[in-house]
Order: C-alpha cells, then structure tokens, then sequence
C-alpha cells in the first residue's frame, strides 16, 4: 500500500489544460523528484498537493485518507517555495517557530525554542535566527526556508526547486547536504526541479512530468538508460550537445535528427 | 457651453502641477533623515485645514490691503497683483490655492509608494553602474505608475466635483471666467433652487467621472500587471 | 563640480518647498496670537505682544466684546463632533474597506471587478447630486441628525479611497507568503491577521490618514445633514464671522486648534509610512 | 404711589385698551420720563402679556425648532427667550449656521419638504422662490385672525414699506404688498443702504459726506490718490462678488435714486431694462468709480469684507448696509472702530432724498411645520412690540421695524450716543426706502448674471456691450420661463 496516492488528477486554467490525468503512487519515507521542463505543471501539481489549489477531478489520498478538500492547514504537509515565501516582518527564528506555534497550540516556549535551534544548527543557520529574512543571503533564506518546512516533521515535505534561486556553490553544497538532512527525518520527499542532474542526484525515484501527466515514473538509472519515449531521452540528454536547432522525426522506422539540415 | 475652456485648463493644469510637485517633493524626501521625516509630516498641514478655512485664510493672505503675501511680493517688485479679482489672473490664483491644499495628497501617495518599492532593481542598478536619471525613468518610474495613476485618479475625480476653493475664491467670476461646472450646479441647486436642473447637470458629471474611471482603471490594471511581469496563476 | 549645482539646486528646491507650502501654515499660527488689530494693517506688524485671548475665548466658548456684545462660540462642541465624525468613519472604513480591498486584491470573482469599480464610483458621486435626496431620506427614516447617519455618508469619501489604495498594496504582497503561513498550519483568518495585515501597514497607515483628514475636512454632509448641535468644526470655524468683525485671530486660532489632531495623528502613523521599505523584499 | 397707578395704566396699554398716545399723556401726568416708563414696562411685559385675554399657555409643552442665521439679531432674541418660555410654557429649539452657508441649510430643509424646521430667518427676495413653491405658510391666516393673535400685537406697528416688501402675489411684475399679495414672511430687522464714512479721515481731508455720486467718485479717488502717505489704503468700499449680494445694496440704492428700474414690466411681461441708455450712464459712473477707488480686489468682495475694511480703516467710507457701518462702529476690537458717521445719500444729483434699496431679515414659517400655530406664538412674540423694545433697547437689534420702537427715548438715546447721523440718515430715508426690484421668480439668476456684467465691466469690458448682452441674455431666461 503506498502512502501518497494520486488517482487521476487533473487541473486546468480556462482552456489550458496544466495536468490531466495523473497518476502516481509515492511510498512513505521516498525521496521523489518531479521533473519536466518550464511550464510543464510541476508547481501546479505541488500546490494541488498542499492544498493552495483544489483539483478539478482525481484523487489525492494520504495514508488512504481522501484529502482533496481538506485546506492546507489541515494537511499534514508542508512546502518550502522556490522564492523562499519567508515573513519580512519576522525574524529567521519566528519563521522556523511557526509551524511549531500553529499545530501545537500549547508547546511550552523552551521546547519551541530546542527545536528552533537544533533544525538551525542541523541547516548552518543557528547564528542568523535573531536576523530578518532582508538581511540574509538568498542560501540562508534558502535554508531558513527548509528549516521552517521541517522543523515540525511533517509526514510529506514538498519542495519547490528550492536550489534554483541560490547561486551555484551553494547548489553544489546543498545537492550533496540535503538528503543527508532530509533521511534523517524519515519523511516523504517529493522534490520539484527542472534541473536533471539533480534529480539524479538527490531521487530515489524520478517522475517525468511532461503533457500534463507522468511520462516516466522509475529511479534514475533506469529512466536515464531506458527512457519510455524520445522526449524523455531528450531532457535527460546533456544540454550542451542538445543546444542545437534539431528536428526530431520517425522515420520508416528509425529515429531521424536533423540538424542544421543534417540528417542523423 | 461657455465655460468649456477653463474647465479644462483648471482641472488638467491643475492635476499636472499637483503631480510634477508632488511627485518631485517625493523624490526629495525620499531618503530617510530626521529633515524628511519632519517635512514628510508638515508638508501635510495644508490638507489637513479644510479647503473652506484654507480659501478664507487664502483670501486674507493676497488681499491687497492687509495681505502678507502682497506685502512681500512688493519687495520684489510686483505691485498691485490682482489675484482672483481679475479674468488674467484668477486662474492662476485658483490653480496656487488648489495646488497648495492637495498636493501634499500626492505627495502622501507617493511617498508610501516609493517607499516601498523592492530594493532588488536599485541595487541591481547600482552594481552595473547605471546613471541616476536612467535608473529614474527605467526603474522608479514605472514601478512608482500604479501609485501615480492612483494619486491622479483621486485627485481628478475629486477636483472636478470640488468646489468650495473655486466658490470662496471668485464665485466662478470676474464674469466668466473661472465658472465651472460644479460652482454652476451648486448656484443652481442652493441659489436659483433649480434643483432638478442642477441634478440633471450633476448627472452629466457623473457620467464624465464615470467615463473618466473607467479607462484609469483599466490602464491601473495593465499597469500593474506589466509592472509584476507576472500575476500569479 | 556637477555635485556641487545638484546640492544647491536641492537646497532651492528645499527653500522654495518650505516657503510656499509652510509659510502660509507659519503665518497662520503667528495670526492665532494676534489681535484683529494687529492682523489688519497694511505694513504687518512682526513684533507685538502675543495673546491668548483667542485660544481663552474658543476654550470659554464666550468672547466678551467690550461694551458691546458678548460673542458665544460652540468651538469645543464642534471638535468633540469633529472627532466622533471622523473616528466613526475611519473605524468603520477600517473594518470594511480592509477586508474588502484584501478580497479585491486576492480573489478574482466573477464581478469583482464591477464591484471594486461602483465602491469606486461612489466616491465621485457628486455631493450635490446625492445630499438632497439624501436629506430627504434621512429625514423620512429618523436619521436627521445623527452622528450614525452621517458616518454612514462619510463612508462614501472614506471608504473608496481606502480601498483602493490598500487593495494596490495587498496586491504586492506574494500570495505564497501567506499560502506559507497556511501551510505551517494557520487558519486563512490567521494568515490575513498576521500576515497580510502587517505587510500592508504602510498603505492602510497612509490610507487611514488620508480618509480621516477627508472626513474631517468635510462640510456639505455634515451642514446639510445634521444640526447645529452635531456639526464638525469646519462648519463651525465658519460662524466666527459675525456682521461686526471677521475675527481672523480668531479663526487662525481656530484653524491651528483644529489642525492639532490630525497632526498628531500624522505623527503617531509617520512611523509605519516611513515603514515601507524597511521591511522591504516583500517580494523574496 | 404714581408707580403702582401706572403699572394699571401699562396694563390697560397693553391690553390695547388705551392707545399709546394717552399712555404717554398718563405718564406724563405722573411725572415718569418715557426711559422709565420703557424700563418699567420691560419688568412688566411679560406679567402683563400673561394677564391679557389671551391664552399664551395654550400650547404649552410644545416644542418648536427654529433655524436662524449666525447674527446679533438671533443673539438678542436669545438674550430674552426665558420670557417666552415662561410666558407659554413652550420650549424652544434652533439650529444656528454661519450666514456664508445658512440659505444651503434653508433650501436643504425646505427643499426636501423637511418638517425638522417650524420657523426660520429669511429675506424677503427668497420668500419669492420660497412662496410660490408652497415652502412657507402665508402670514396672513395668523395675523388676522384674532383668535390666535394676541390683543397687543400690533401689526400696523411695524413699518408699512417693510410689512410690504414681505408680501406679493407671487405674479411676476406685481408690486410687493399690492392687492392680493400673500404675507410670506414678516419684518425682524432690515437696513437700509446709506453711507458709513470714517469722520477722522473725512476730516483730514476736509471734507463733507458726499452730496451726489458725482461727488461720491471725487472723494473716493482723492482717498485713493493719497493713500501712500496715509493710513487708509481706499476710497469707497461696495461689494463685487459675483452674487445678488452685489447688486442689491448699494448699487441698486444708486439705480433707483436715478429713477432706473431693472425691468420694464408690459402687463406681466418682463422686459430688461438695464441696457437703456440712462442705465448705461449711470453703470458708467459706477464703474468709474469702483474701477479708480474701489478695493483693489474689489470683484469678489462680500458684506464682511467691506465692513472688515472699514472697520481696519482700509477705507474711507461704504456705501452699503447702515447696520454693517453700526456693527463694525460698536465692536472695540475694530481699529477705527468709534470713528464712523452715517449719512443718508443721494445719489442723483436731482432727486431730494435717499432711496434706499432695503434688506430684511425676516421670519418665515415653514410650511411643512407640524406646529404651525405653536411657531406662530413664537413669532408673535419674537417681532411684538415688547420684544422689539427689548431687542432695540437693550440688545443690539438695529435696524428694529416697528416705529414705536423708533420713537422710544431710549433708542433714540442709544443710538445719538453711539452713532452719529443715524437717526437722520434713518429719517431721510425710510420713506424712499423698498425693494426696487421687480419680484419675479429668477430674482437670484438675473443679478448673479449682473454682478457677472459688472465685474466684466470693472476689469475693463466696454458698458454698453456688456450690458446689451445682459439684458439679451436676461431676457433669454425669461422668456424660457415664460415671463418675456
């Protein structure tokens, strides 16, 4: 029985069909990346799972509870942004805090504190939490970010590309960090980028969202040496080859690339 | 109608000076420091006396017997300015009056705007070494448009149905010269007690303020959505 | 040697700035302290014994003209009204206009829009157009005279500007900051009470002033609508001119008094204006 | 012993039972001065209108609600209201405005049928649109009828040109008080349009108040001339603002001294008349004069403000309203305040006295009262002649209209010792003294639009062509109503 299930999901704006009909089944404890490209649907689908937006039909069912309707405070869920989404008026300690001061109304003050720095020091941000979000580094807002979408241990953590917006030493850092932190929570992952690389480095499984659905759901061995479809193949390819003008086309039967008027 | 013209040189002369000096009083406080916090404060004085007090106190000010301001004007040699009391200057004087009271709204509006306008560009700018006056019209005046087209917005509607400064100060006169809409209205709701010919006309206002709106509003909308660059969703 | 004309041309601006919108205010509150007299002359008078007779006589609410006449002023009747008027229409404005413009910013309903634009066409309803029928109405109802009636139709000045101007800046707050906070498991109330709000602080500070000077400036409602007992100071302020003397001392006088509220007001709220950017990055 | 005589004697007077004539032969058969006996019968108004045959208490509890205009006539009928509470056991009420926004609060009242309002202060020119309309009541069902009219009353009392100019038939063209006219509202106080000139600075020029208006100009420009030196800064002060208010006091005074009318009326139809070439001359003279030594921001200017200017000694006389000259002469905090004297003036260098244009402020009933005959108990009182006695003796309620009131002592006393030339300038004038407009029903657009011509004319636009263009304009605006 898997923990997360989504049952044919789909979500549309106006005419635009973002996803339609997806399906996956997400066991309790995986490290699941999402991946597709720009405009593919990946943070439609994350906020479908929160909660911030309600499915047009399908089912999302968590622990084999139907929670389509349930608000976002009611899930047992939480969600670091790809553009952090931390209070300017609080400080780094009173944003991580506040998960804690939501769900359990009568934590005494000294608990709260404990959890506050030992989520900080586990992220390297233990001496910043006196500092408001405008006077950190985007990689301390990006993990002050990931602190307050942990500190609370939620049973699923959904995050938004949160390395795209950090510059590239800290990526690098944080690609290798981040499922040493996250293991130790023993929580659901489900991990949104569009960088492949990273969803090879950090899933335990990769789900291909392209079309509005899930192309390819296996670990990421597999789907690079066997993907189910060309534009699976494609995404996975090395950018800087692919950085070509090429048309793709089938052929009698073969794969035909055409280049700049080449043909492959 | 006769008083077409000075309509819209009072209204639109008006608003465009109230904009450029409230706009450039903005720009001016805008860094934080004890003087502009002051000034930020005191510059709204004049909206908060009520324009009915502010022209009766205005009147005494430019009156030619006992008036300082035409007592300092002599010093600088202009003797015997006739203020409202004749057709050459009466809009001008009514322009000053009205740019006095209100300016210091947009100024308000502006000022909050600026003041809270993300850091990111300028800092941006700053490290590309950008000069001042292109990092002002490419930067802080478009993000400043949605507060401008607001400020002015307010202000137009508000000044084309206001009358007590125009009314205080030259009744509409010397003759014609400064009759407008709303001061006709008013003579003919409380004076000629014309009523339904006064309604009638303040329809036709409403109408125009309507009209008027509705394409600020429209061009608000735009503008805010161009100035995101993106609208959620 | 540019950076030297761009101070001195800042510093004319400052001057003339200052001359033109202060002095006026300054020349004003020098004339609260002068007689009649004095203020009358046709070379003005700048050094002369200050009174306090004016400030004396609006406090007394009796002027006592020598050998003649005594003059009865309502001055402190007309600011306790003033600032019941104006309180009334800002918290009522406040309690409506900050949800409403919180909903117009996030919520695009079918027929918001409209909604938003007839608030905002409310506001320029001529006065003269709607307070005859207005009068007629209230007076049918019972509501002539009343502070209620009347800070229901300030509702009409107040609350449009309000919501417009606090809508603009609901709608530049990231709605995931407040999503966020929902996540963390705060209510949808929560979130707008400790999140919307408090990010919103500048443009309701800034708007609450405006809508109190606008409700305190007001004239035609009040003088149409109610009577002589529950008018504002500006209809009040008015009836200083009597056919024996325009006692301008004393209207000068009555013009600082009047200003001094809102003053403090602008004072008290000057902390969060200047706020603005101080939070900054709302954005991120 | 004579005392306790006469208070029978005062009792029999008032119970108009005893006319005034033998009252007066009474005391002087006791030996009371007429300054006592008025005081005497102060003490005893109230007593002895309480002992008349007529019930004062009849609607006692009542309570009726005025609204009046910010002015020393309402302060001197507040100054004596206890004694017509205690007279009727009626309570009263009032609304006060400022006079620059009291006649909106009027229109707003009647205009909307409101029934908040049992009496209010008005002048006779706004009972023309008020009248007709069915806004306010009709006196004449009160005062004739001696069922609700107290005995003592006295209607005749009260000055027959002003009893006049508050009444009309509500025909365009009619004369004010002709057969058939309606009492629309009644005489509280009125002025006359003379002229209030500083005698300091009358005498350091040598000079006498102006014979003419000829002479008038003269003056004037010779103050203007030598305003430098001297503490004035002007000649003559007239309002300029662009309202009937300018054309109504002194200018209009000077129109009808030249024999001038404002429309020449052809069995009820009206036809302007201010471009006739007589008008035009006399406009010129006007205007010549303001334009050389009128205020310099003369187009604009309102009854406050020429008072103000004299009252500062900005000018050096008025032509305007001879209670704005005794207002601003009475109150210290005026700088020239004291220095005034009055004269009544002929503008016409061939006419033998003054006519002056006249303004009363008068009491209306609101049609739309609910208490009708309470308020009638009010205004009865209000402007009798106990009250007026009252107003003119003890307050300051000039110009009071009944003549008993002018032919007191006492007020005859108060007045001399304060205003020089008053009396006279009264006595020269009040029987030229009416409205010399035409009533007619746009009364306030026609002399709006000729202040308009007359600030256009004073800013330099040629006489003659202004005024065509008025008259053709006024004419217009008859015709669309019918009246041309």
């Amino acid at each position: 029985m898997s923990y997360l299930d989504l049952d044919n999901l789909s979500k549309s704006f106006k005419d635009d069909k973002i996803i339609s009909n997806l399906n996956a089944k997400i066991e309790k404890g995986e490290f699941f990346v999402v991946f597709g490209p720009s405009g593919s649907g990946k943070t439609v689908l994350l906020r479908l799972l929160s909660g911030i937006m309600m499915a047009d039909s399908g089912e999302i069912k968590m622990d084999n509870q139907i929670i389509n309707e349930l608000h976002p405070e009611e899930r047992d869920v939480s969600m670091a942004f790809q553009n952090f989404a931390l209070y300017p008026h609080m400080k780094a300690y009173e944003n991580i805090a506040s998960p804690l001061r939501a769900k359990n109304k009568n934590m005494p003050e000294n608990e709260i504190h404990e959890k506050v720095n030992e989520i900080a020091n586990l992220l390297k941000i233990g001496h910043v939490l006196n500092q408001f979000p405008k006077e950190l580094s985007n990689g301390q807002k990006q993990r002050t970010s990931l602190a307050r979408s942990l500190v609370d241990k939620p049973s699923v953590v959904l995050l938004d590309d949160p390395l795209r917006n950090v510059d590239a030493k800290i990526r690098f850092e944080m690609r290798l960090e981040l499922p040493k932190v996250l293991k130790e929570f023993n929580t659901t992952v489900i991990y949104i980028t569009q960088d492949f690389r990273e969803a090879m480095a950090l899933g335990d499984r990769i789900a291909v969202l392209y079309d509005g659905k899930f192309n390819d759901i296996d670990s990421p061995k597999n789907i690079y040496q066997n993907p189910s479809s060309l534009t699976t193949a494609k995404l996975f390819g090395d950018p800087t080859i692919n950085n070509f003008d090429a048309t793709i086309k089938k052929q009698n039967g073969f794969v035909e690339v055409d280049v700049n008027g080449e043909h492959f | 109608m006769e008083y077409d013209k000075s309509f819209f040189n009072l209204y639109f002369f008006t608003i465009i000076i109230e904009l450029l000096l409230g706009l450039g009083i903005a720009l001016l406080l805008a860094k934080r420091n004890w003087l502009n916090n002051i000034l930020g404060v005191l510059l709204v004085l004049p909206l908060m006396i009520a324009p009915a007090l502010a022209s009766l106190i205005w009147r005494l000010l430019i009156n030619p017997n006992f008036g300082i301001v035409n007592y300092l004007l002599s010093f600088i040699g202009i003797d015997d300015f006739t203020w409202a009391s004749h057709p050459d200057t009466v809009l001008f004087t009514l322009i000053m009056v009205d740019v006095w009271v209100f300016t210091p709204f947009i100024m308000i509006l502006l000022l909050a705007g600026l003041r809270s306008l993300p850091r990111q560009p300028f800092e941006a700018a700053e490290l590309d070494g950008v000069p001042e006056y292109y990092k002002f019209f490419r930067i802080t005046l478009p993000m400043l448009f949605p507060f401008i087209l607001t400020a002015s917005l307010f202000r137009l509607l508000e000044s084309i149905q206001q009358f007590d400064i125009i009314y205080a100060l030259s009744q509409g006169g010397p003759g014609e010269s400064s009759m407008v809409f709303q001061v006709s209205a008013y003579l003919q709701t409380f004076q000629y007690t014309n009523i339904g010919k006064a309604a009638a006309m303040m329809v036709v206002l409403w109408a125009i303020c309507y009209f008027l709106c509705h394409v600020f509003v429209q061009q608000w909308h735009k503008l805010k959505i161009k100035t995101k660059g993106e609208l959620l969703q | 040697m540019s950076i030297n004309v761009w101070s001195i041309l800042k510093f004319f601006a400052y001057v003339a700035i200052i001359m033109f919108f202060l002095f006026p205010i300054a020349w004003i509150f020098n004339m609260s302290f002068m007689t009649n007299d004095e203020i009358l002359r046709k070379v003005p008078v700048l050094f002369y014994e200050p009174t306090f007779k004016n400030y004396i006589g609006l406090w007394e609410g009796e002027i006592a003209i020598e050998g003649f006449a005594t003059m009865y002023v309502y001055f402190k009747q007309n600011l306790i009204n003033s600032a019941i008027l104006s309180v009334g229409s800002v918290s009522v404005t406040l309690l409506l206009g900050v949800p409403a413009a919180y909903a117009f910013a996030r919520y695009k309903f079918k027929g918001g829009e409209d909604i938003a634009f007839t608030l905002l066409s409310f506001r320029f309803a001529p006065a003269l157009l709607i307070i005859l029928p207005l009068n007629l109405y209230f007076s049918e109802i019972g509501l002539y005279d009343s502070y209620f009636a009347l800070i229901w139709v300030y509702q009409l000045i107040t609350l449009p500007l309000l919501l417009w101007i606090v809508r603009g800046y609901f709608e530049d707050i990231s709605p995931d900051i407040e999503y966020a906070y929902r996540l963390d498991g705060h209510s949808w109330f929560q979130s707008f009470w400790k999140i919307s709000i408090p990010l919103a602080k500048p443009g309701i500070a800034a708007a609450s002033l405006l809508c109190f000077i606008y409700a305190w400036n007001n004239f035609v409602f009040a003088l149409i609508l109610g009577s002589s007992q529950i008018q504002p100071v500006t209809v009040g302020a008015l009836a200083f001119i009597t056919a024996s003397a325009i006692p301008y001392g004393l209207i000068a006088c009555g013009i600082v008094v009047s200003v001094l509220p809102t003053l403090i007001l602008a004072l008290f709220i000057q902390k969060y204006l200047v706020q603005g950017l101080s939070l900054g990055a709302i954005k991120g | 012993m004579s005392h306790s005589k006469m208070k029978s004697a005062i009792d029999t007077f008032l119970k108009g039972k005893m006319s005034r004539r033998d009252l007066l032969i009474k005391a002087g058969r006791y030996g009371i001065g007429f300054a006592a006996l008025t005081k005497l019968m102060g003490m005893q108004v109230t007593s002895a209108l309480a002992a008349q045959d007529f019930d004062w208490k009849k609607h006692s509890g009542t309570t009726i609600k005025l609204l009046m205009n910010k002015h020393p006539y309402m302060d001197s009928m507040i100054a004596e209201l206890d004694n017509f509470k205690a007279l009727t056991g009626m309570n009263v009420e009032y609304d006060i405005f400022a006079e620059d926004v009291y006649f909106d609060k009027v229109t707003a009242a009647l205009s909307s049928k409101s029934s908040e309002y049992d009496a209010f202060m008005t002048g006779a020119y706004m009972t023309w649109t008020y009248g007709p309309a069915g806004w306010c009541a009709d006196l004449n069902d009160f005062i004739q009828d001696s069922n609700k009219t107290n005995p003592s009353y006295n209607w005749n009392d009260v000055v027959g040109n002003l009893r006049d100019a508050c009444s009309w038939s509500g025909v365009a063209g009619d004369v004010p008080g002709a057969a058939g006219s309606k009492q629309w509202c009644m005489p509280w106080g009125f002025e006359l349009n003379s002229v209030t000139y500083n005698m300091r600075y009358f005498e350091k020029a040598g000079m006498k108040p102006p014979g003419d208006l000829v002479e008038m100009t003269d003056q004037a420009e010779y103050f203007t001339k030598n305003a430098g030196s001297n503490e004035w800064s002007y000649g003559i002060g007239t309002r300029g603002s662009r309202s009937w208010a300018t054309i109504h006091p002194g200018f209009m005074s000077a129109y009808a001294n030249y024999g001038l009318v404002d429309f020449e009326n052809n069995g009820g139809k009206l036809k302007a008349a201010m471009n006739s070439q007589a008008s035009k001359d006399f406009h010129k003279q006007w205007v010549k004069m303001i334009a050389s030594s009128g205020p310099a921001n003369w187009s604009g200017y309102t009854w406050y403000e020429v008072g103000n200017d004299i009252g500062a000694g900005a000018s050096a006389m008025i032509f305007d309203a001879d209670i704005l000259g005794y207002f601003f002469n009475g109150n210290p905090d005026n700088k020239e305040a004291g220095n005034f004297g009055f004269h009544g003036f002929t503008p016409n260098p061939s006419a033998s006295a003054p006519t002056p244009n006249v303004w009363i402020w008068s009491l209306a009933m609101s049609n739309f009262s609910k208490k009708k005959d309470a308020a009638w108990y009010w205004m009865q009182w209000c402007n009798g002649p106990e009250n007026a006695m009252a107003g003119g003796v003890k307050h300051n309620q000039v110009n009071p209209v009944r003549e008993s009131v002018w032919a007191s002592g006492d007020f005859d006393d108060k007045i001399r010792g304060t205003s020089p030339g008053y009396m006279e300038q009264y006595n020269s004038s009040i029987d030229g003294s009416k409205i010399h407009f035409t009533a007619q029903p746009l009364f306030f657009e026609t002399t709006t639009e000729w202040a308009a011509a007359l600030q256009e004319m004073q800013t330099g636009s040629n006489v003659d062509e202004t005024l065509d263009k008025l008259a053709s304009k006024i004419d217009r605006m008859m015709k669309d109503v019918g009246l041309a």
